[in-house]
Protein backbone atom coordinates (compact mmCIF):
# COMPACT_ATOMS: atom_id res chain seq x y z
CA UNK A 1 0.00 0.00 0.00
CA UNK A 2 1.25 3.67 -0.84
CA UNK A 3 2.83 5.82 1.41
CA UNK A 4 0.49 8.91 2.79
CA UNK A 5 1.79 11.65 0.74
CA UNK A 6 1.49 9.48 -2.87
CA UNK A 7 -2.10 9.46 -2.07
CA UNK A 8 -2.36 12.48 -1.11
CA UNK A 9 -0.87 13.74 -4.37
CA UNK A 10 -2.65 10.86 -6.67
CA UNK A 11 -6.31 12.31 -5.21
CA UNK A 12 -5.50 16.22 -5.73
CA UNK A 13 -4.51 15.32 -9.21
CA UNK A 14 -7.71 13.34 -10.21
CA UNK A 15 -9.21 16.24 -8.24
CA UNK A 16 -7.60 18.43 -10.48
CA UNK A 17 -8.44 17.10 -13.73
CA UNK A 18 -12.21 16.97 -12.66
CA UNK A 19 -12.31 20.44 -12.25
CA UNK A 20 -10.29 20.84 -15.55
CA UNK A 21 -13.50 18.90 -16.97
CA UNK A 22 -15.83 20.70 -15.25
CA UNK A 23 -14.79 24.66 -16.41
CA UNK A 24 -12.85 23.74 -19.58
CA UNK A 25 -10.96 27.27 -19.24
CA UNK A 26 -7.68 27.71 -19.04
CA UNK A 27 -7.99 31.37 -17.28
CA UNK A 28 -5.38 31.87 -14.63
CA UNK A 29 -7.84 32.87 -11.65
CA UNK A 30 -9.95 29.18 -12.48
CA UNK A 31 -6.70 27.23 -12.49
CA UNK A 32 -5.43 28.96 -9.26
CA UNK A 33 -9.03 28.10 -7.66
CA UNK A 34 -8.89 25.19 -8.73
CA UNK A 35 -5.42 23.93 -7.33
CA UNK A 36 -6.61 25.33 -4.02
CA UNK A 37 -10.19 23.50 -3.74
CA UNK A 38 -8.33 20.16 -5.25
CA UNK A 39 -5.61 20.57 -2.19
CA UNK A 40 -8.19 20.96 0.29
CA UNK A 41 -10.37 18.20 -1.01
CA UNK A 42 -7.50 15.60 -1.17
CA UNK A 43 -6.21 16.92 2.28
CA UNK A 44 -9.31 15.50 3.70
CA UNK A 45 -9.93 12.83 1.85
CA UNK A 46 -7.46 10.93 0.41
CA UNK A 47 -7.42 8.11 2.78
CA UNK A 48 -10.71 6.90 1.84
CA UNK A 49 -10.49 7.68 -1.92
CA UNK A 50 -7.76 5.41 -2.92
CA UNK A 51 -5.59 2.52 -1.35
CA UNK A 52 -2.11 2.39 -3.79
CA UNK A 53 -1.52 6.21 -4.40
CA UNK A 54 0.89 6.84 -7.64
CA UNK A 55 1.17 3.11 -7.90
CA UNK A 56 -2.06 3.36 -10.10
CA UNK A 57 -0.35 5.29 -12.70
CA UNK A 58 1.82 2.83 -13.83
CA UNK A 59 2.12 3.00 -17.59
CA UNK A 60 1.67 -0.99 -17.72
CA UNK A 61 -2.09 -0.42 -15.57
CA UNK A 62 -2.56 2.61 -18.19
CA UNK A 63 -2.44 1.05 -21.18
CA UNK A 64 -4.03 -2.33 -19.92
CA UNK A 65 -6.64 -0.05 -18.79
CA UNK A 66 -7.44 1.15 -22.46
CA UNK A 67 -7.42 -1.98 -23.98
CA UNK A 68 -10.53 -3.01 -21.47
CA UNK A 69 -12.03 0.53 -22.40
CA UNK A 70 -12.34 -0.58 -26.39
CA UNK A 71 -12.79 -3.77 -25.50
CA UNK A 72 -15.46 -3.07 -23.17
CA UNK A 73 -16.92 -0.44 -25.69
CA UNK A 74 -16.76 -3.56 -28.62
CA UNK A 75 -18.92 -5.39 -26.19
CA UNK A 76 -21.72 -2.60 -25.75
CA UNK A 77 -22.42 -2.19 -29.18
CA UNK A 78 -23.12 -5.76 -29.34
CA UNK A 79 -24.85 -6.00 -26.50
CA UNK A 80 -27.10 -3.05 -27.60
CA UNK A 81 -27.81 -4.71 -31.16
CA UNK A 82 -28.30 -8.27 -30.10
CA UNK A 83 -31.03 -6.50 -27.32
CA UNK A 84 -32.39 -4.30 -29.68
CA UNK A 85 -33.04 -7.57 -32.77
CA UNK A 86 -34.81 -9.12 -29.73
CA UNK A 87 -37.07 -5.77 -29.06
CA UNK A 88 -37.96 -5.08 -32.82
CA UNK A 89 -38.64 -9.18 -33.55
CA UNK A 90 -42.10 -9.66 -33.80
CA UNK A 91 -42.05 -12.94 -31.66
CA UNK A 92 -39.45 -11.61 -29.23
CA UNK A 93 -36.71 -14.57 -28.98
CA UNK A 94 -36.21 -14.36 -25.41
CA UNK A 95 -35.18 -17.33 -23.02
CA UNK A 96 -34.62 -15.54 -19.93
CA UNK A 97 -33.45 -17.43 -16.37
CA UNK A 98 -30.90 -16.61 -13.10
CA UNK A 99 -27.87 -18.30 -12.98
CA UNK A 100 -25.28 -18.47 -10.61
CA UNK A 101 -21.32 -17.56 -11.44
CA UNK A 102 -18.09 -17.11 -9.65
CA UNK A 103 -15.70 -14.50 -9.46
CA UNK A 104 -12.37 -14.12 -8.63
CA UNK A 105 -11.69 -10.28 -7.48
CA UNK A 106 -11.33 -9.89 -4.11
CA UNK A 107 -11.18 -6.09 -3.62
CA UNK A 108 -14.66 -4.16 -3.39
CA UNK A 109 -13.69 -2.56 -6.30
CA UNK A 110 -12.40 -4.32 -8.82
CA UNK A 111 -16.27 -6.73 -7.68
CA UNK A 112 -17.83 -3.21 -8.35
CA UNK A 113 -16.23 -2.85 -12.09
CA UNK A 114 -16.98 -6.35 -12.90
CA UNK A 115 -20.59 -5.95 -12.04
CA UNK A 116 -21.12 -3.13 -14.26
CA UNK A 117 -18.98 -4.41 -16.60
CA UNK A 118 -21.46 -7.24 -16.56
CA UNK A 119 -24.38 -5.48 -16.33
CA UNK A 120 -23.57 -3.32 -19.83
CA UNK A 121 -22.87 -6.31 -21.68
CA UNK A 122 -24.62 -8.90 -24.02
CA UNK A 123 -27.99 -9.93 -22.27
CA UNK A 124 -26.60 -9.89 -18.76
CA UNK A 125 -27.93 -8.20 -15.37
CA UNK A 126 -26.10 -8.53 -12.01
CA UNK A 127 -29.00 -9.11 -9.38
CA UNK A 128 -27.07 -9.74 -6.02
CA UNK A 129 -23.25 -9.96 -5.29
CA UNK A 130 -22.44 -12.14 -2.01
CA UNK A 131 -18.37 -12.39 -1.49
CA UNK A 132 -17.53 -14.90 -4.35
CA UNK A 133 -21.06 -15.76 -5.68
CA UNK A 134 -23.27 -13.61 -8.21
CA UNK A 135 -26.59 -13.79 -9.54
CA UNK A 136 -26.97 -12.98 -12.47
CA UNK A 137 -30.36 -12.90 -15.07
CA UNK A 138 -29.45 -13.79 -18.43
CA UNK A 139 -31.52 -13.22 -21.01
CA UNK A 140 -30.55 -16.09 -23.46
CA UNK A 141 -29.65 -18.76 -21.07
CA UNK A 142 -26.99 -20.94 -22.43
CA UNK A 143 -25.49 -22.85 -19.68
CA UNK A 144 -26.91 -23.39 -16.52
CA UNK A 145 -24.09 -24.98 -14.46
CA UNK A 146 -21.77 -22.60 -12.28
CA UNK A 147 -18.18 -23.66 -13.80
CA UNK A 148 -19.17 -23.07 -17.70
CA UNK A 149 -21.32 -19.74 -16.90
CA UNK A 150 -18.59 -18.60 -14.87
CA UNK A 151 -16.28 -18.75 -18.24
CA UNK A 152 -18.76 -17.86 -20.02
CA UNK A 153 -19.51 -13.64 -18.33
CA UNK A 154 -17.41 -12.76 -16.35
CA UNK A 155 -14.38 -14.77 -17.82
CA UNK A 156 -12.54 -11.85 -19.85
CA UNK A 157 -13.41 -8.97 -18.36
CA UNK A 158 -11.73 -10.50 -15.17
CA UNK A 159 -7.96 -11.39 -17.02
CA UNK A 160 -7.78 -7.70 -17.58
CA UNK A 161 -9.02 -5.96 -14.75
CA UNK A 162 -6.74 -7.72 -12.48
CA UNK A 163 -4.14 -6.51 -14.21
CA UNK A 164 -5.12 -3.11 -13.76
CA UNK A 165 -6.58 -3.20 -10.30
CA UNK A 166 -5.12 -5.64 -8.06
CA UNK B 1 -16.30 16.22 -40.75
CA UNK B 2 -16.59 16.16 -37.58
CA UNK B 3 -20.21 17.75 -37.75
CA UNK B 4 -21.21 14.54 -39.87
CA UNK B 5 -19.55 12.38 -37.80
CA UNK B 6 -21.68 13.61 -34.82
CA UNK B 7 -24.88 14.02 -36.49
CA UNK B 8 -24.17 10.52 -37.27
CA UNK B 9 -23.90 9.87 -33.52
CA UNK B 10 -27.01 11.54 -32.91
CA UNK B 11 -28.91 9.47 -35.41
CA UNK B 12 -27.98 6.17 -33.74
CA UNK B 13 -28.31 7.66 -29.92
CA UNK B 14 -31.64 8.30 -30.48
CA UNK B 15 -32.59 5.06 -32.74
CA UNK B 16 -31.39 3.26 -29.49
CA UNK B 17 -33.46 5.36 -27.14
CA UNK B 18 -36.41 4.86 -28.50
CA UNK B 19 -35.61 1.04 -28.84
CA UNK B 20 -35.02 0.98 -25.21
CA UNK B 21 -38.57 2.74 -24.43
CA UNK B 22 -40.14 -0.01 -26.89
CA UNK B 23 -38.56 -2.83 -25.12
CA UNK B 24 -39.95 -1.36 -21.67
CA UNK B 25 -43.10 -1.48 -23.35
CA UNK B 26 -43.10 -4.69 -24.82
CA UNK B 27 -40.98 -7.01 -22.87
CA UNK B 28 -42.92 -9.45 -20.48
CA UNK B 29 -41.29 -9.35 -16.81
CA UNK B 30 -39.29 -6.74 -14.77
CA UNK B 31 -35.88 -8.19 -15.37
CA UNK B 32 -36.33 -8.15 -19.13
CA UNK B 33 -37.86 -4.63 -19.14
CA UNK B 34 -34.80 -3.44 -17.01
CA UNK B 35 -32.53 -5.82 -19.30
CA UNK B 36 -33.68 -3.60 -22.43
CA UNK B 37 -34.10 -0.16 -20.22
CA UNK B 38 -30.57 -0.19 -19.18
CA UNK B 39 -28.36 -1.50 -21.96
CA UNK B 40 -30.44 0.30 -25.00
CA UNK B 41 -30.94 3.58 -23.26
CA UNK B 42 -27.17 3.94 -21.76
CA UNK B 43 -25.49 3.29 -24.96
CA UNK B 44 -28.58 5.28 -26.97
CA UNK B 45 -27.78 7.98 -24.34
CA UNK B 46 -24.20 8.25 -24.36
CA UNK B 47 -24.15 8.03 -28.28
CA UNK B 48 -26.02 11.03 -28.54
CA UNK B 49 -24.38 13.14 -25.86
CA UNK B 50 -20.90 12.90 -27.39
CA UNK B 51 -22.62 13.57 -30.82
CA UNK B 52 -23.51 16.98 -29.68
CA UNK B 53 -19.88 17.47 -28.26
CA UNK B 54 -18.21 15.94 -31.39
CA UNK B 55 -20.94 18.72 -33.28
CA UNK B 56 -19.63 21.08 -30.72
CA UNK B 57 -16.42 20.57 -30.34
CA UNK B 58 -15.97 23.49 -27.88
CA UNK B 59 -18.26 21.55 -25.47
CA UNK B 60 -16.31 17.99 -26.07
CA UNK B 61 -15.26 18.07 -22.14
CA UNK B 62 -18.42 18.58 -20.40
CA UNK B 63 -20.15 16.36 -22.63
CA UNK B 64 -18.06 13.62 -21.80
CA UNK B 65 -17.84 14.35 -17.91
CA UNK B 66 -22.12 13.99 -18.36
CA UNK B 67 -21.86 10.81 -20.81
CA UNK B 68 -19.11 8.74 -17.48
CA UNK B 69 -21.37 10.37 -14.97
CA UNK B 70 -23.97 8.23 -17.07
CA UNK B 71 -22.30 4.99 -18.01
CA UNK B 72 -21.38 4.76 -14.39
CA UNK B 73 -24.78 5.53 -12.49
CA UNK B 74 -27.34 3.74 -15.00
CA UNK B 75 -25.94 0.06 -13.98
CA UNK B 76 -25.49 1.12 -10.52
CA UNK B 77 -29.54 2.05 -10.53
CA UNK B 78 -30.39 -1.21 -12.62
CA UNK B 79 -28.76 -3.39 -10.42
CA UNK B 80 -30.31 -1.94 -6.81
CA UNK B 81 -33.73 -2.29 -8.78
CA UNK B 82 -33.43 -5.87 -9.93
CA UNK B 83 -32.12 -6.76 -6.66
CA UNK B 84 -35.24 -5.09 -4.99
CA UNK B 85 -37.50 -6.27 -7.21
CA UNK B 86 -36.59 -9.77 -6.45
CA UNK B 87 -36.69 -9.17 -2.71
CA UNK B 88 -40.01 -7.79 -2.78
CA UNK B 89 -41.19 -10.76 -4.43
CA UNK B 90 -41.69 -10.37 -8.16
CA UNK B 91 -42.45 -13.91 -9.76
CA UNK B 92 -39.88 -14.09 -13.07
CA UNK B 93 -42.16 -14.85 -16.45
CA UNK B 94 -43.03 -18.13 -17.03
CA UNK B 95 -41.10 -19.01 -19.91
CA UNK B 96 -37.66 -18.68 -17.74
CA UNK B 97 -35.98 -21.29 -18.14
CA UNK B 98 -33.83 -21.84 -14.50
CA UNK B 99 -33.90 -19.72 -11.07
CA UNK B 100 -30.96 -20.31 -9.01
CA UNK B 101 -31.65 -17.26 -6.53
CA UNK B 102 -33.95 -19.79 -4.45
CA UNK B 103 -30.70 -21.59 -3.14
CA UNK B 104 -29.39 -18.66 -1.34
CA UNK B 105 -31.40 -17.09 1.21
CA UNK B 106 -30.64 -13.51 1.04
CA UNK B 107 -32.32 -13.40 -1.73
CA UNK B 108 -35.45 -14.42 -0.33
CA UNK B 109 -38.31 -11.67 1.39
CA UNK B 110 -37.87 -10.96 4.60
CA UNK B 111 -41.14 -11.32 6.62
CA UNK B 112 -41.89 -8.57 8.44
CA UNK B 113 -44.99 -6.31 9.70
CA UNK B 114 -45.79 -3.29 8.18
CA UNK B 115 -47.58 -1.54 10.89
CA UNK C 1 -37.24 26.02 -35.24
CA UNK C 2 -39.04 28.06 -33.09
CA UNK C 3 -42.35 26.13 -33.63
CA UNK C 4 -40.76 22.59 -33.01
CA UNK C 5 -39.56 23.51 -29.82
CA UNK C 6 -43.60 24.41 -29.16
CA UNK C 7 -44.83 21.07 -30.19
CA UNK C 8 -42.60 19.93 -27.99
CA UNK C 9 -43.53 22.19 -24.79
CA UNK C 10 -47.20 21.01 -25.60
CA UNK C 11 -46.39 16.54 -26.25
CA UNK C 12 -44.32 17.57 -22.33
CA UNK C 13 -47.37 19.20 -20.83
CA UNK C 14 -49.96 16.49 -22.20
CA UNK C 15 -47.23 14.11 -20.38
CA UNK C 16 -47.47 16.18 -17.03
CA UNK C 17 -51.20 16.15 -17.41
CA UNK C 18 -51.24 11.67 -17.71
CA UNK C 19 -48.62 12.08 -14.62
CA UNK C 20 -50.68 13.99 -12.23
CA UNK C 21 -54.25 11.73 -13.59
CA UNK C 22 -52.11 9.10 -12.35
CA UNK C 23 -51.41 10.31 -8.70
CA UNK C 24 -55.01 11.46 -8.55
CA UNK C 25 -56.39 8.22 -9.10
CA UNK C 26 -53.97 5.38 -7.76
CA UNK C 27 -54.81 3.48 -4.57
CA UNK C 28 -50.57 2.53 -4.04
CA UNK C 29 -49.04 5.81 -2.41
CA UNK C 30 -45.64 4.42 -3.96
CA UNK C 31 -47.60 4.48 -7.18
CA UNK C 32 -48.34 8.49 -6.09
CA UNK C 33 -44.75 9.02 -5.52
CA UNK C 34 -43.24 7.70 -8.79
CA UNK C 35 -45.57 9.56 -10.45
CA UNK C 36 -44.98 12.49 -8.88
CA UNK C 37 -41.56 11.84 -9.63
CA UNK C 38 -42.75 12.02 -13.34
CA UNK C 39 -44.06 15.30 -13.02
CA UNK C 40 -41.39 16.67 -11.62
CA UNK C 41 -39.11 15.80 -14.38
CA UNK C 42 -41.67 17.21 -17.10
CA UNK C 43 -41.82 20.22 -15.32
CA UNK C 44 -37.77 20.57 -15.33
CA UNK C 45 -38.46 20.21 -19.26
CA UNK C 46 -40.88 22.50 -19.60
CA UNK C 47 -38.92 25.22 -17.51
CA UNK C 48 -35.80 24.25 -19.50
CA UNK C 49 -38.26 24.41 -22.89
CA UNK C 50 -39.24 27.96 -21.59
CA UNK C 51 -35.37 29.57 -21.56
CA UNK C 52 -35.52 29.72 -17.39
CA UNK C 53 -32.08 27.66 -16.97
CA UNK C 54 -31.67 28.47 -13.17
CA UNK C 55 -35.55 27.58 -12.31
CA UNK C 56 -34.93 24.71 -13.97
CA UNK C 57 -31.77 23.84 -12.33
CA UNK C 58 -33.40 24.12 -9.02
CA UNK C 59 -36.86 22.13 -10.18
CA UNK C 60 -34.68 19.53 -11.06
CA UNK C 61 -31.83 18.81 -8.17
CA UNK C 62 -35.27 19.50 -5.14
CA UNK C 63 -37.61 17.53 -7.54
CA UNK C 64 -35.24 14.97 -8.76
CA UNK C 65 -33.62 13.83 -5.75
CA UNK C 66 -34.72 15.41 -2.49
CA UNK C 67 -38.77 15.15 -2.80
CA UNK C 68 -38.98 11.75 -4.17
CA UNK C 69 -36.05 10.56 -1.07
CA UNK C 70 -38.38 12.41 2.09
CA UNK C 71 -41.81 11.41 0.41
CA UNK C 72 -40.45 7.13 0.33
CA UNK C 73 -39.51 7.95 3.80
CA UNK C 74 -43.00 9.46 4.72
CA UNK C 75 -44.85 6.71 3.09
CA UNK C 76 -42.38 4.21 4.85
CA UNK C 77 -43.35 5.67 8.26
CA UNK C 78 -46.94 5.92 7.68
CA UNK C 79 -48.86 3.25 5.70
CA UNK C 80 -48.61 2.25 1.69
CA UNK C 81 -51.97 1.79 0.44
CA UNK C 82 -54.60 4.08 1.33
CA UNK C 83 -58.24 3.17 2.22
CA UNK C 84 -61.33 3.13 0.61
CA UNK D 1 -35.63 17.90 -40.90
CA UNK D 2 -32.98 16.56 -38.60
CA UNK D 3 -33.96 17.49 -35.50
CA UNK D 4 -37.69 17.06 -36.53
CA UNK D 5 -36.41 13.15 -36.85
CA UNK D 6 -34.75 12.82 -33.31
CA UNK D 7 -36.82 14.87 -31.19
CA UNK D 8 -39.67 12.80 -32.84
CA UNK D 9 -38.06 9.49 -31.74
CA UNK D 10 -37.06 10.44 -28.72
CA UNK D 11 -40.55 12.20 -28.02
CA UNK D 12 -42.19 8.59 -28.86
CA UNK D 13 -39.77 6.92 -26.53
CA UNK D 14 -41.12 9.07 -23.57
CA UNK D 15 -44.72 8.55 -24.57
CA UNK D 16 -43.76 4.64 -24.65
CA UNK D 17 -42.40 4.88 -20.61
CA UNK D 18 -44.97 7.26 -19.55
CA UNK D 19 -47.63 4.37 -20.98
CA UNK D 20 -45.51 1.90 -19.40
CA UNK D 21 -45.87 3.86 -16.23
CA UNK D 22 -49.29 4.61 -15.60
CA UNK D 23 -49.91 1.02 -17.02
CA UNK D 24 -47.28 -1.46 -15.60
CA UNK D 25 -49.03 -3.59 -13.30
CA UNK D 26 -46.56 -4.16 -10.29
CA UNK D 27 -44.49 -0.87 -8.83
CA UNK D 28 -41.00 -2.15 -9.97
CA UNK D 29 -42.21 -1.93 -13.45
CA UNK D 30 -43.04 1.79 -12.93
CA UNK D 31 -39.75 2.57 -11.45
CA UNK D 32 -37.95 0.83 -14.11
CA UNK D 33 -40.05 2.75 -16.57
CA UNK D 34 -39.12 6.18 -14.54
CA UNK D 35 -35.65 5.13 -14.43
CA UNK D 36 -35.21 4.63 -18.21
CA UNK D 37 -36.91 7.86 -18.78
CA UNK D 38 -34.78 10.05 -16.46
CA UNK D 39 -31.75 8.63 -18.85
CA UNK D 40 -34.03 9.88 -21.98
CA UNK D 41 -34.26 12.83 -20.42
CA UNK D 42 -31.03 13.70 -19.83
CA UNK D 43 -30.33 13.07 -23.62
CA UNK D 44 -32.50 15.39 -24.73
CA UNK D 45 -31.64 18.31 -22.18
CA UNK D 46 -28.64 18.01 -24.02
CA UNK D 47 -29.88 17.90 -27.84
CA UNK D 48 -32.36 20.86 -26.88
CA UNK D 49 -29.01 22.49 -25.37
CA UNK D 50 -27.62 21.83 -28.65
CA UNK D 51 -30.66 22.92 -31.03
CA UNK D 52 -30.82 27.15 -28.59
CA UNK D 53 -27.13 27.00 -28.59
CA UNK D 54 -26.43 28.13 -25.01
CA UNK D 55 -23.17 26.58 -23.14
CA UNK D 56 -25.01 26.70 -19.42
CA UNK D 57 -27.87 24.27 -20.37
CA UNK D 58 -25.46 21.63 -20.05
CA UNK D 59 -24.99 22.21 -16.17
CA UNK D 60 -29.15 21.22 -15.90
CA UNK D 61 -28.01 18.30 -17.74
CA UNK D 62 -24.76 17.42 -15.53
CA UNK D 63 -27.24 17.95 -12.35
CA UNK D 64 -29.69 15.78 -13.61
CA UNK D 65 -27.02 13.01 -14.43
CA UNK D 66 -25.79 13.35 -11.01
CA UNK D 67 -28.73 13.37 -9.17
CA UNK D 68 -31.67 11.60 -10.27
CA UNK D 69 -30.43 8.40 -9.70
CA UNK D 70 -30.97 9.14 -5.79
CA UNK D 71 -34.29 8.56 -6.19
CA UNK D 72 -34.02 5.71 -7.63
CA UNK D 73 -31.84 4.40 -4.94
CA UNK D 74 -34.43 5.50 -2.23
CA UNK D 75 -37.72 3.62 -3.93
CA UNK D 76 -35.42 0.38 -4.27
CA UNK D 77 -34.27 0.63 -0.69
CA UNK D 78 -38.05 0.63 0.23
CA UNK D 79 -39.03 -2.21 -1.94
CA UNK D 80 -36.27 -4.25 0.03
CA UNK D 81 -37.50 -3.02 3.11
CA UNK D 82 -35.85 -0.70 4.83
CA UNK D 83 -34.40 2.85 3.71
Amino acid sequence: MGSRLSKFLYTALVMFLLWLLLTSSFNVQELVAGAIIAILVAAFTHERFTKKGLANLHPKRVVCMFIYFFYFFWQMIKANIDVAWRVIHPKMPINPGIVHVKTKMKSDFGKLMVANSITLTPGTLTLEVLGDDMLIHWIDVKATDVETASKMIPGVFEKCLKEFLE
Amino acid sequence: MLTIIGWIMIYIGATFLFLGALGIFRFPDVYNRLQAGTKCTTLGAFSSIVGVGLVHPAWLPKTLLIAFFILLTNPISSHALGRASYKSGVKLWEGSVIDKCKEFEECQKKEEEQE
Amino acid sequence: MSTLVLYLALAMAILMLVGAFVVVVTKDLLVAVIASAVVDLVLAILFYILQAPDVAITQASIGAGLTTAIFVVVVRKTKRFEDD
Amino acid sequence: MNWIIVLGLIALGTVLTILRTALGPTAPDRVVAVDSMTTITTALLVLLGLLMDRYIYLDISLVYAALAFIATLAIARYLEGGV
